[in-house]
């Protein structure tokens, strides 16, 4: 078993009234070194058996086709390492 | 001299003046209050109404629990002063961890709008003394972050001491835990719930009048106090 | 950053030659000669953009705009109408002191390419028309069809374009009163979805768009202006960026109801303290449209700073803020005066508010950007002088074929064993089926003025606690109808909603609709618009209502398979006491039930 | 200026009915090697000036007060790096 994280953000120019609002209220709250956020979803994919080249591609089509919208949203597949 | 009781505006709340006028339709008198004042304009019990602050954005009531206003209110209920949070309410009253629990998106992921049956469970609160414990209600409920959720010992814990409010019955509407639609702090004087009593209190326009309930309790409490 | 240059009003005079892409920006041959001829030089880039988006069929109303005057020409009197066609929205008088508006609009393709964010929007959109015309808006309804209710792409749109409808709807805190879901097949690639908002006003509120008195600013209000929507105008691009700039030009916009519940209260707000003097919503084309509108409504000048306009992307180029149609923005006229107390109350509610231009002497619309002149136009060519088409239309060859053919043809059940199958197969059909599971997705109790809504026949809404006057509504289409007759077609789609409105125990008096047709390019498709608008012209005289307001969807279509004409009729109607409606259900055990009519 | 990630994933024990949504939608698409999946939040954070210890620290703090609900959220702080 493996697990692949997949990490959807809204694409740059797309408006993230989420983030704003959450940028906002930091500010409010005393925290202004923050200048910018954007919130996007993780998701956290278990993958099973053995992660062949072939089952991360899956991720990556299950990630274009359903976990992101391609006309709003970039995503980013990777394996997970310990932090 | 009437009962004041404060409905606070945030950005984004939605239910507001339906709020005040169930306040009216018992008998006191609403005093509106804004997010960004810090008095409380000498009200003798607050509600905070249901819609969706700040957009529900991050976390539904999750930027609403840092307003100016809301440090008069935490004080205010620590102090044992009458709160009523009603759906977006309800859960400002949680991210300020005045209630247990949090409030997380219904199991079936939609919003549900729908007239629900509850049981009234408690009534040693000071916003159910009207009703009869074992009192079944209904009151409409409208979210899509209804499901009440906190871990077993909590669970166990507000359990035993008489602090779960309503529970829903014929359905969980949300898969709320042990169907759970309100809950009071160890005090009662802060209740929480997702059901809006506000939309109960005229035939004409609601399911029932079983929401009036609520705020006549605390009237005839702040009257007698 | 350094400032690019752009193509100057100065630069278009001196270089007459430049070859420009006004096909590819949808401009036929002789509409770019009649630009020509109007500049007295070639357009700026900017200019050229500008031209393209106004004189769309969206628009413009080219095509239809011949057989819409029709609504005004049979309109039966009314002494109701405060303000008729033409502005954002009707208002009809509904007691001494209020005055109510409302109309239907679509948002059919943008809810196909990315659903929840295409009907979202779709509903912020009609929202703010009504709250233009100085109406708080009171409830919304949404008529929806789609394909197949089994086929695979069903799936994936229905459910987002609910959770859009209701996701927008409920956070602006508006109860949805009714609507329709109807599956079809012709729907497969082009789903409707329509959305209708209600707004009431004190008759002393009411708004205009006009853009009157030198020297008055022009102040936009709302959220910051990003690349949304302008997918049109995208081929402008490559002239302005270099190969490493900005490569993806989204056409999809992102709504933002928090930002629009703002916007609503804080527009409100300046109503009651009578701070604007003109006010005006963006939508499609955005800054273009609401500029040259206001300032050919108000037969003024305007001039407009781009440079001053709040960007969420700074590398943004003067065409595309212009096409832009960032969501939940508004236009005002206000005062020099006023200013200040515009800007503060606008910063109260947290909604940005920036002055970008003034009203000027004469008629022509400047935009610079940054010193350079980008634009130099009459507003007028633009906003109401665009292009009129008299399309050709003809009866469609297969349409005796489809007549020949009738429902009183097919078998009828003649045994109880056979009806019972009939009756279970309509019951299971899903157009018939309960709709529960996408109304109850939608807040019906907010505001706590709702009288009947789901499942009634027609919505109804409380406008006066005090009287218990109220307003009931209903829409209706049928389009199957309609591909067999679209005259009487229509008509039947208003003949309904009527019997809706009227069923409640309301009294109709006005009437909106969203006319959902294929291509006007194709004759046959014409020739259902026009026998549609025939039809429901007629029976506004016929029945006394007359139309206040509405929209034209056309290019509802897959290759050369148009969808069935569709025209969604709503219908308003008064209701003196709402205490006293009549509801659907039985009431009481032993009741007579009556049929009437034929 | 820096970019901090900031991701918040509902505690094991919180029922996620998001991700298992997104799970069910896979496996209907016939992506069935996929066999979990919990569904967080991500926020990419801009941090003005030089990441000191103290404007990290800024971050975690405002990550535990607003960006996650502790009761319910476990989050995690990281300084991006390239993938
Ligand atoms: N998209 C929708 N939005 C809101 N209400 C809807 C929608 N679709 C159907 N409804 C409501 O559900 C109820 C039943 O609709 P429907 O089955 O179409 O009934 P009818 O055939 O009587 O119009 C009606 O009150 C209608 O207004």
């Amino acid at each position: 078993m493996a697990r692949v994280v997949v990490d959807v953000m809204l694409k740059p120019e797309i408006l993230d009234p989420q983030g704003q609002a959450v940028v906002a209220a930091l500010a409010r709250l005393g925290f202004d070194s923050i200048t910018a956020v954007r919130q996007g979803k993780r998701f956290e994919v278990e993958v099973d058996g053995e992660l062949t080249d072939a089952r991360l591609d899956e991720v990556r089509q299950a990630a274009g086709t359903l976990l992101a919208n391609p006309v709003i949203e970039d995503f980013d597949v990777r394996v997970e390492s310990a932090v | 001299m009437s009962t004041r009781i404060g409905v606070v505006t945030f950005p984004g709340s939605l239910d507001d003046r339906d709020a005040a006028r169930a306040v009216k339709l018992a008998g006191g008198e609403p005093v509106s209050l804004w997010h960004g004042d810090s008095g409380l304009k000498d009200v003798d019990a607050v509600v905070l109404p249901g819609g969706f602050s700040y957009g529900d954005y991050l976390r539904a009531g999750a930027i609403a629990r840092f307003a100016p206003i809301m440090e008069s209110i935490i004080a205010g209920a620590r102090a044992g002063m009458p709160v009523l949070g009603i759906c977006n309410g309800f859960q400002v009253l949680c991210e300020s961890h005045l209630l247990p629990g949090a409030l997380t998106r219904n199991a079936h992921l939609h919003f549900r709008n729908r007239a629900q049956s509850m049981i009234v469970e408690s009534t040693e609160t000071a916003w159910t003394s009207d009703f009869a414990a074992g009192q079944k209600i209904v009151i409409p409920i409208k979210n899509i972050d209804g499901r009440f959720v906190a871990d077993d010992r909590t669970l166990d814990d507000i359990e035993s001491h008489g602090q779960v409010v309503f529970r829903y019955t014929n359905g969980n509407p949300n898969g709320s835990m042990r169907d759970i639609a309100g809950v009071s702090n160890a005090a009662g004087n802060v209740v929480g719930m997702m059901p809006h009593p506000e939309h109960a209190v005229e035939e004409l326009t609601g399911a029932s009048v079983d929401g009036l309930g609520l705020f006549t309790s605390v009237l005839r409490k702040l009257v007698a106090a | 950053m350094t400032v690019p240059t752009a193509d100057t009003v100065t630069n278009a005079t001196a270089t007459p030659q430049e070859v420009q892409p006004y096909e590819e920006l949808g401009l036929k041959s002789d509409e770019y000669s009649q630009i020509r001829e109007i500049l007295g030089r070639r357009p700026t880039q900017t200019e050229l953009a500008m031209y393209s988006v106004m004189w769309s069929e969206h628009c413009s109303y080219k095509s239809s705009k011949v057989h819409l005057r029709q609504f005004g020409e049979k309109a039966p009197k009314s002494d109701r109408m405060l303000v008729g066609m033409g502005e954002n929205a009707g208002v009809v008088q509904v007691s001494d002191t209020l005055a109510i508006t409302f109309k239907i609009e679509s948002h059919n393709h943008p809810s196909y390419v990315e659903p929840y964010q295409g009907a979202a929007t779709g509903v912020g959109g009609i929202v703010r028309d009504i709250l233009t015309m100085g109406a708080r808006p009171i409830a919304v309804m949404d008529s929806l069809r789609f394909g197949a209710a089994d086929h695979p792409d069903t799936a994936r749109v229905l459910p987002g374009v609910v959770a859009g409808v209701g996701g927008y709807g409920n956070c602006l805190g508006l109860p949805n009163i009714g609507g329709e879901v109807v599956f079809d097949p012709c729907y497969q690639g082009n789903p409707l979805v329509n959305a209708l908002c209600v707004g009431v006003m004190p008759t002393d509120r009411i708004q205009l768009s006009a853009a009157t008195g030198v020297g008055n600013l022009v102040v936009l209000l709302g959220a910051k202006t990003g690349r949304d929507g302008i997918g049109g105008v995208s081929v402008l691009a490559s002239a302005t960026f270099d190969d490493d700039g900005p490569a993806r030009r989204p056409s999809v916009q992102v709504g933002d109801p928090f930002a629009e519940k703002l916007l609503i209260e804080s527009c409100l707000e300046l109503y009651d303290r009578k701070l604007v003097t003109g006010i005006q919503d963006l939508g499609g084309a955005g800054l273009t449209c609401a500029t040259t509108e206001t300032a050919a409504m108000g037969k003024s000048g305007m001039r407009v700073y781009l440079e001053r306009v709040p960007l969420r992307e700074p590398s943004m180029a003067p065409h595309e803020i212009l096409a832009s149609e960032s969501q939940e923005r508004m236009l005002a006229i206000v005062t020099p005066e006023n200013l200040g107390e515009v800007l503060a109350l606008a910063d109260k509610w947290g909604v940005l508010a920036t002055a970008i231009g003034e009203v000027t002497e004469g008629d022509r619309l400047v935009i610079s950007w940054h010193g350079q002149t980008v634009v130099d136009v009459p507003p007028a060519s633009l906003a109401d002088e665009g292009p009129v088409y008299h399309r050709p239309y003809e009866r469609p060859a297969d349409l005796s074929i489809r007549q020949a053919d009738p429902a009183s043809v097919l078998p009828r059940p003649a045994t109880g064993a056979e009806l019972r199958s009939t009756l279970l197969k309509l019951l299971a059909s899903p157009n018939l089926a309960d709709k529960t599971w996408i109304v109850e997705q939608y807040d019906s109790y907010v505001q706590g003025n709702s009288v009947l809504f789901q499942p009634e026949d027609a919505g109804m809404i409380r406008l006066d606690e005090e009287s218990n006057l109220g307003v009931a509504i209903a829409t209706d289409a049928n389009g199957r109808y309609c591909a067999m007759d679209p005259y009487v077609g229509a008509q039947l789609a208003y003949a309904e909603a009527y019997r809706n409105v009227t069923v409640t125990g309301a009294r109709p008096i006005a009437v909106s609709d969203c006319l959902n047709f294929g291509s006007p390019e194709d004759p046959a498709v014409m020739w259902q618009f026009s026998e549609a608008v025939r039809g429901i012209a007629d029976a506004c005289q016929q029945l006394g209502t007359p139309v206040t307001g509405g929209n034209v969807s056309f290019y509802n279509q897959t290759g050369q398979t148009a969808i069935h004409p569709t025209p969604v009729v709503g219908v308003l109607g008064l209701m003196d006491d709402v205490t006293k409606r009549t509801r659907m259900g039985f009431t009481a055990d032993g009741d007579r039930l009556v049929l009437l009519g034929t």
